[in-house]
């Protein structure tokens, strides 16, 4: 069986097609979904790829997560459906309450676009069983508010149930509390983070294929061979 | 605040008060220029019309000071130079077959004025605009690029320019998903008034798509469609409203009308995807964008273009603001529209597409079998012209030039002249000098604003030589591009500078393993009124001509801005030059920089 | 219709940048004795006189502003 | 010590595409009767009681705002 895993398209979602090259590299069948349908079209897994969904206006996440697909999104995670949203979908599922915390503007306040090396915190998720504990991975970062804010309690139960996923090697790129680059639900099996794993896929067009253990842990956890 | 409808301009009126004043020295027209618009209407114009015609005449629409001299290009291209060549110079974008069914084109256009008023805007609408562009080809944008000029680094100003433009490109650019895959920044105190901000962008399309502005067949309707039109970028256009009639005092208001355009990337994000589902549908006879001269444009070109006349309803349009008039909506500026022409059948299919992606699309008008362009307003007629006396009969000037007696000087100025370190001391004093040259700094504080990843396609961006960006994933094609000039060479000998900037594209294209097909430019000088600037404006093109006959590879397209300076003191002269190479395999790219692995062999070719 | 002004700000405790580099340029420029400086977001609403305050309420918390980060204060003006 | 408020909006003339996508938003979230939506930004300052009105409206016009596309107007306000 291969795994069917959905990407969301939003007006204004960029890096869509980006996403779908990644799922279908790990081996899987990548299925777009459409924001104004709800209906998940039988997907085993979803991603909430990067982009300016509504062109950020507002604030970045704040109208996507009212689009009828993600009502269905939220329905699906409860029901344990791994779900990776990337940058712009990090956003939207934090402004959509499936991730805690939220995302503000870089503390030096430009977009910042660079080659990012990321430590994975937390192998036991559904989307970084593939990684070491402790292994560094280079994924490009690239966003304007991709600051993690959480208030104090938040940050310590994150840190204290090992919620943090990835965190910034180096020096804090954007102001970051605890240099938090994604962070996971309490089962681990909806995931965020800033930096983008599909741009790493292929050192032909990104620094590294680091990222692709990202989808591939994901049909890992789907139990899927790829 | 409404202006009162008793007063519109119709062209009734205007053959009924042939003697009425008309501000037309205000909107820039010549007196003989508007002289030869009442011969071709044989009446003075209305408002309306006198607003199409001088925005449309003007040096940026019109090419009258370089039309004359950019004849060269197309005079120095050989059948052979032609022969990849699919669009060239006159369409919206130049554009190249480069194998495997695969079209490409490319452009680059200037914003260097409104970047000095308002540098984040006008440096995000100048990308928006090269993309709508681009976009008119038929062809899905790739990515961009964007050369830039500044006042010295730390000069005052530029502290205000230089951050804000750079936002600018960044915050449109990014947010409509274009990988940013090359550019220039430059310092020059010559550029410390007038900043240039030039924006190139890169698209393709399956060859057999190419969509050229057209509008032919007879019932063909017209659709505007994209953002609301504003009172954007209309600012000259106001003195119509109070000069003409003398009117109230309340129509005087609209005087200080803003002369900034504010981009909107989402929408124009949006109408990408839109446009390209309706290519794809194959529900599009032709299309333009709205880019300079608004509606004017859009209108006397599509009609220009096709073999009949065409009727425009200009009360169907969408409004943004309350009262504008019928000379204001013809002008504005505001961004993110396109304008197609569809066959009545498919008009449906056209419109439930542009439903899916939330855009506004309004049929406003359709083709005739006439031999005008007649707009009405309010139900009565306010332009009735020759579509091709708007968009292509404009004026031509042949303006005097002549090499400047300072250029003897300039030229006599040699490096001889200069001192050089002789000491240990001097030697460091030099070396430290050139590192801590803004000319010579990392150009990461820029780049880094700059999403080159997006879309997943690129395979050469900074610090590469070129952009490289893969545009077949099945077969590994790719396209490379790289934009070059250094205006002091050019300053120096106009005619060789601007070889040199040809010959450094083409090398960085070159070096990349790209194979270099085509060549496009931005010319960016001052005042054509001045012998000098125009001299170094001929030279400079025979230079460009003659360099790409040499190399052969043909000039496809290129934009000029001219009136480019601060007072009496001109830039240095500019001719950006944009070089698009093809690579049949991406993965044989050669990254920049060398010492990747030990042992590499090191080799000087040339001399 | 009446006119509504919302009025977002980062709570107290969340870090604002955008408000310290404004606070920190102004010394450069010239102007002194600006101590803090907050920066948040304003809206200015035109509303069918239908529109009840709970309603108003409901918007701002639960889209204008995220509560994890913004507070927010709502006020009819009149016009 | 005084707080002064500081709101800076587009002005009325220029597109304003945030207030755009917020006023088309909410009808999809169920809230009608909102015809209009315009966003600006909005800063609170503590400043010195030596610092006047002049210098504030220099602050607002020359830093705060862009007076190209934007309007602003200050309040003192009582705390
Ligand atoms: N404005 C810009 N936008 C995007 N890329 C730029 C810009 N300016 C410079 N670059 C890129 O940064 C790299 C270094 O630029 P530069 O120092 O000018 O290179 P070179 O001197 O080799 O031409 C190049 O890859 C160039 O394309």
């Amino acid at each position: 069986m291969t795994a069917r895993i959905g990407v969301i398209t939003f007006p204004g979602t960029l890096d869509d097609v980006d996403a779908a090259r990644a799922v279908r590299y790990s081996g899987a069948e990548a299925v777009s979904l459409w924001h104004a349908d709800a209906d998940l079209h039988g997907v085993d897994a979803v991603v909430v790829p990067g982009g300016f969904s509504y062109g950020d206006y507002l604030r970045c996440g704040a109208i996507a997560r009212f689009a009828p697909v993600m009502t269905s999104v939220i329905d699906a995670a409860a029901k344990g459906m791994p779900v990776l949203g990337i940058c712009n979908g990090f956003q939207i599922l934090c402004e959509a309450g499936l991730l805690p915390g939220a995302l503000v503007r870089n503390d030096k306040l430009h977009f910042v676009c660079r080659d990012q090396w990321l430590r994975v915190e937390n192998n036991t998720t559904a989307w970084s069983t593939r990684y070491d504990s402790g292994a560094e991975v280079l994924i490009p970062l690239k966003s304007g508010e991709g600051s993690y804010m959480a208030d104090k309690p938040t940050l310590e139960r994150l840190e204290g149930d090992g919620r943090v996923v990835f965190r910034y090697v180096g020096e804090n790129p954007n102001g970051s509390r605890s240099d938090i680059a994604g962070v996971a639900d309490e089962r681990g099996r909806v995931v965020g983070l800033m930096p983008h794993p599909e741009h790493a896929i292929d050192a032909l067009t990104g620094p590294s294929d680091d990222g692709l253990g990202m989808f591939y842990s994901a049909l890992d956890a789907l139990g899927v061979a790829a | 605040m409404a202006t009162d409808t008793t007063l519109t301009d119709t062209t009734a009126r205007a053959a009924e008060t042939p003697d009425a004043p008309q501000p037309y020295a205000e909107l820039g027209l010549a007196d003989d220029e508007y002289q030869r618009i009442r011969e071709i209407l044989g009446r003075r114009p209305t408002e309306a019309e006198l607003a199409m015609y001088s925005v449309m005449w003007s040096e940026h629409c019109s090419y009258k000071s370089s039309k004359r001299h950019l004849g060269y290009f197309g005079d120095t291209t050989t059948a052979e130079m032609r022969e990849k060549m699919l669009a060239g110079i006159g369409e919206n974008a130049g554009v190249v077959d480069v194998g495997d069914g695969w079209a490409v084109t490319f452009k680059v256009e200037s914003h260097n004025h409104p970047s000095y008023v308002e540098p984040y805007q006008g440096a995000a609408t100048g990308v928006g605009g090269i993309v709508r562009d681009i976009l008119a080809m038929g062809a899905r944008p790739l990515a961009v690029a964007d050369p830039l000029r500044f006042g010295p680094a730390d000069a005052e100003d530029t502290r205000r320019v230089l951050p804000g433009v750079v936002a600018g490109v960044a915050g449109y650019g990014n947010c409509l998903g274009l990988p940013n895959v090359g550019g220039e920044v430059v310092f020059d105190r010559t550029y410390a008034g007038n900043p240039l901000v030039n924006a190139m962008c890169v698209g393709a399309m399956r060859a057999e798509d190419l969509h050229l502005a057209h509008a032919s067949g007879t019932g063909n309707k017209i659709i505007l469609f994209g953002a609301r039109t504003g009172l954007d970028g209309i600012g000259g256009v106001s003195v119509l409203a109070s000069a003409t009639f003398d009117g109230d005092e309340s129509a005087g208001g609209r005087k200080k009308l803003p002369s900034v355009q504010v981009g909107d990337p989402f929408t124009e994000k949006v109408l990408i995807e839109c446009c390209l589902e309706l290519f794809a549908k194959d529900v599009v006879v032709g299309i333009q964008d709205l880019g300079g001269a608004g509606l004017s444009c859009a209108t006397s070109e599509l009609a220009a273009a096709g073999d009949g006349g065409m009727y425009i309803d200009l009360d169907r349009v969408p409004l943004r603001a309350e009262g504008m008039t019928a000379a204001e909506i013809l002008s504005s500026e505001s961004q993110e529209r396109m304008c197609a022409v569809v066959a009545p059948s498919d008009v449906d299919a056209f419109m439930e597409i542009c439903r899916k992606w939330d855009v506004i699309a309004t049929e406003i008008g359709e083709v005739t079998d006439g031999a005008n362009l007649v707009i009405n307003w309010h139900g009565e007629t306010v332009v009735d012209v020759p579509p091709r006396t708007v968009a292509h009969q404009g004026p031509v000037y042949d303006r005097p030039y002549a090499r400047p007696a300072s250029q003897d000087d300039i030229q006599s100025a040699t490096p001889d002249s200069l001192t050089r370190p002789s000491t240990p001391d001097e030697l460091r004093d030099t070396l430290l000098r050139l590192v801590s040259s803004p000319d010579l700094a990392s150009r990461d504080w820029v780049t880094q604003q700059y999403d080159r990843y997006v879309r997943g396609n690129t395979v050469l961006a900074q610090p590469a030589d070129s952009g490289m960006i893969r545009v077949d994933e099945s077969t590994s094609r790719g396209v490379a591009v790289s934009t070059d000039c250094n205006s002091r060479y050019v300053y120096l000998d106009p005619y060789r500078g601007a070889q040199l900037a040809l010959a450094e594209a083409y090398r960085n294209v070159a070096t990349g393993g790209a194979q270099p097909l085509a060549v496009t430019n931005c010319l960016n000088f001052g005042s054509p009124e001045d012998p000098g600037v125009m001299w170094q404006f001929e030279r400079a093109v025979h230079g460009l001509a003659d360099g790409c006959a040499e190399l052969g590879v043909p000039v496809t397209g290129g934009n000029v801005s001219f009136y480019n300076q601060t007072g009496d003191t001109a830039i240095l002269p500019t001719p950006v030059v944009g070089v698009l190479g093809v690579i049949d395999d991406v993965r044989r790219r050669i990254p920049t920089g060398i010492g990747n692995e030990p042992g590499e062999s090191l080799l000087l070719l040339g001399d | 219709m009446a006119r509504v002004v919302v009025d977002v700000m980062p709570k107290p405790e969340i870090l604002d940048p955008q408000g310290q580099a404004v606070a920190g340029a102004l010394p450069r420029l010239g102007f002194d004795g600006v101590t803090e400086v907050r920066q948040g977001k304003h809206f200015e609403l035109e509303v069918d006189d239908s529109v009840d305050d709970d309603t108003l309420a409901k918007i701002a918390e639960g889209f204008l502003a995220n509560p994890v980060i913004e507070d927010w204060t709502i006020r009819r003006v009149e016009q």
